[in-house]
Order: C-alpha cells, then structure tokens, then sequence
C-alpha cells in the first residue's frame, strides 16, 4: 500500500479498503484545505512531505494502531502537491465490530498524523503571497521567496 | 574519507529547502558523530544553513531522532520543519 | 430535507451536504449490518420506523448538535427496508472549521440515535429464523411469527 | 363520544405489531386520561395487546412522553418497542 497520492482522496475507496460485514461500524475523517474567517484569502494549500519517510511512518503508526484496536482495520492517504481549497488533503477510514473503536481508532490516526508525519503546507493566497504553515495553524511571519 | 569520519547525506525539506537553497548535500564528520554534530557542521559549512535552527527536527534513516543519537556513515540525516500535515 | 430512505446510503451524497471551504474537518459514521462471530449467519436485516417520528425527531436532534455545535453542519441519512450484511443503514456526516468539533458532533449524533430515533430490526437468517434485535444489541429469544 | 371522552388513534410498531397483529387501532377513554389511561385500555381491549409490557415506551403526536402525561381528544398515542436504529 501506498500512503500518498496526487489525485483527489476517494472516500470510496478508502471505506471499500476497510469495509467487511463482521465490522459495523466505519469511521472516516476528511480534512480539507480551509479559507474560512480565520484564513483571508487561501486560494490552495501546496502539500509536500518527506515521502520516502511518510511511506514507513504511516506504516509504523497503522500498527500502533492496530496494536491499540486489533479488531480494527484502518486505511488512509494523504495528497499531495496543490490542493485548492475545499478539497480533501487526508482521508482516513477506520472500522471496527463496534462504533467506538472505529471513532476511537480513526480519532487517533489523525492525531499521530498531526504529531508525526512529515508533511508540510504552504498557503498560497488570492493575492499572490505564499506562507508556509506553522503546527499551530497559523502561517509563519516570513513570506515565502520562491 | 577514512574510516574514523562519517559520510552523510543531509536532506532539506519545505522552509528549510528554501532557506539553504537545495534540498540535499553530503557532510562529512568525524567518528564518534551524533545528529547534534551534523546540524552544527551544516549550518557552518553551508551557505544559507546558518538560518536553519540550531535544534531542528531530525530524522536519520527515515525515523526521528533525538540530536544526541550516533550517526554512521551512509545514514541519511533529514532536517524536518515543524509537521503540518494532515 | 428527509432523513429517511430505502436507497443505498450514499456517503458522497452526505459530505456534500456539508461541506464548505469553511469547515476543514468532517467525520463520517456509517452503521452497516454485521454479520460476525458474534452474529451467526445474518443474511440481512430488515429495518422498519415510525417513519413521521422518525422525521421529526431526527429535526430536533439535528438541532441540538447545531445549538452545541454553531458552526458544524450535520447531513444524515437512515436507510428503511432489507438491508444485506456489509451495506449501511445509516450515514452521517459531521462538518466543522476544526476536527476535534466534526468528531464530536458525529459521535453525539449516532449516540442520540441509538437513543431516540424509532427504528427496529428484525434479523433474517441463513437458517430461515427471523428475530427482533434489543437495544442491548442481542436478539430477543423469541423469533419472529410472520 | 361526548366531551367527556378522547377517542385517540393507537399505533404499534415492530414486534408489538406483531403481538397485537395489527399496525393501528382506535380507543376511547373517559377524560382527563394520561397516557398510560390509554396503554391499559388497550391492553385489556385488543386481543393479543395483553403480551404488550404495562409500562411501554411511548410516544404522543411524534414526541416521546411519560406514561402520566396526558391525552386529548385526536391524539395519536404510539406503543414504541425498545429503539434499535442506527
């Protein structure tokens, strides 16, 4: 399995991967690239990650996951590249025999993701400024010269 | 190169490809060499490193890494900015 | 807008209903009949409702997330009829400007089903028998008589 | 039926319909009555509602109540079996 991709996240595929009649309950989470109040302005997000690295990290955090939730079974990509806002930068899913290991488990992946999943954005503005993103969701002072 | 230094790669990424101006070099150090010594060779030999942080996020053969932790030569160090991922 | 159907859940269908450059966080659940160890050969389940209650109720249900949500916006959808192992009976989609809202919104919803929506199943299975699930989540001992 | 009566609409759903062997019914009970005026006029009027619980969950006009609530004239009083959606 690969973790990354450049194409829009299907949730289709993402819960088909998950999906068996002895898991009743499946949980998805879609985190989309945001130009609301807070964020004037975000025409896109450009992804880009160490992706060698992200590849075996997912891979290690799916099996801390599975050691958490054995009857769980979880999938998830993140995109890359440039991302316009509204879309989908990471979907996972998560199912479980039960609804709270699904929510629990699909909970955690993103949270590790957010902790330790070499990835990084860079805002790219309506009026032609780019700022990466810092961990606090708030863009970096210094304007990006590229 | 001899056998008491070590040869690494240095990778850079998003912030900190832009700030030293390539995303990888080749550093050289000599043995015993922790993470911490690579960083300090880097941002001393190379134009533009001095920008990075003193105490980036490291990983060293695609897992993070404290700066204390020993490195060997042929690893793969790679500064990492802050993680925004998801 | 009616919460109830007898179509397949599209989950496509929910996420557009609630998605928005503002909101960059939706969690979706999906309820699908399970056929495990636990359960011993259900073919389907059929699914019936006090279908105008069913309305109303999923009404002021989805109104009290919004009043603990203001800013999440909640689609849902409960599938009616016989519904085979691995295919959903109900679809939620949260969507919220930060995650920890979408998942807690979703979550608060499939609970508050669990709790207040009038729906029964009856499980159909291999072996002909037909019985009504309790809440409790295990068949009643006594099988159907239809 | 005079003022002194309600006559509401009795529906039962899932299993209790099929106790009962039907989906509806009508039931008169002299007023004021509550809902539970209701479930025990039923229970000792239709056959087979003597296997339907003294205390079912119930709903009146769409809304879940207590069996002390009371009923009018026109209501629509359902017997609600232990609720399995989801």
């Amino acid at each position: 399995m690969t973790y990354l991709t450049r194409q829009p996240v299907s949730i289709d595929q993402l819960v088909a991967d998950v999906s068996s009649p002895e898991r009743g309950g499946t949980c998805v989470f879609l985190g989309t690239v945001r130009n609301g109040a807070e964020e004037r302005g975000v025409e896109a997000i450009e992804y880009s990650a160490y992706e060698e690295m992200v590849e075996v990290e997912f891979g290690r955090l799916v099996a801390d996951a599975a050691a958490r939730w054995p009857d769980a079974r979880i999938a998830v990509r993140h995109r890359l590249g440039t991302i316009p806002a509204g879309e989908a930068s990471i979907g996972i899913a998560a199912a479980a025999p039960h609804r709270a290991q699904a929510f629990d488990a699909c909970r955690f992946v993103i949270e590790e993701v957010k902790r330790r999943i070499p990835v990084w954005k860079k805002e790219l503005r309506l009026d032609g400024t780019e700022i990466w993103v810092d961990p606090s969701g708030h863009p970096t002072s210094k304007p990006s010269h590229v | 190169m001899d056998a008491t230094s070590a040869t690494v790669r240095v990778r850079f990424f998003a912030r900190y490809a832009e700030l030293v101006g390539r995303t990888e070099a080749q550093v050289s150090v000599p043995l015993p060499a922790t993470v911490g010594d690579v960083v300090r060779r880097v941002r001393a030999e190379l134009p533009g490193a001095g920008s990075l942080p003193e105490r980036p996020l490291a990983a060293v053969n695609l897992k993070q890494t404290k700066l204390d932790a020993q490195v060997e030569d042929g690893d793969e160090v790679a500064f990492l900015p802050p993680i925004a991922g998801g």
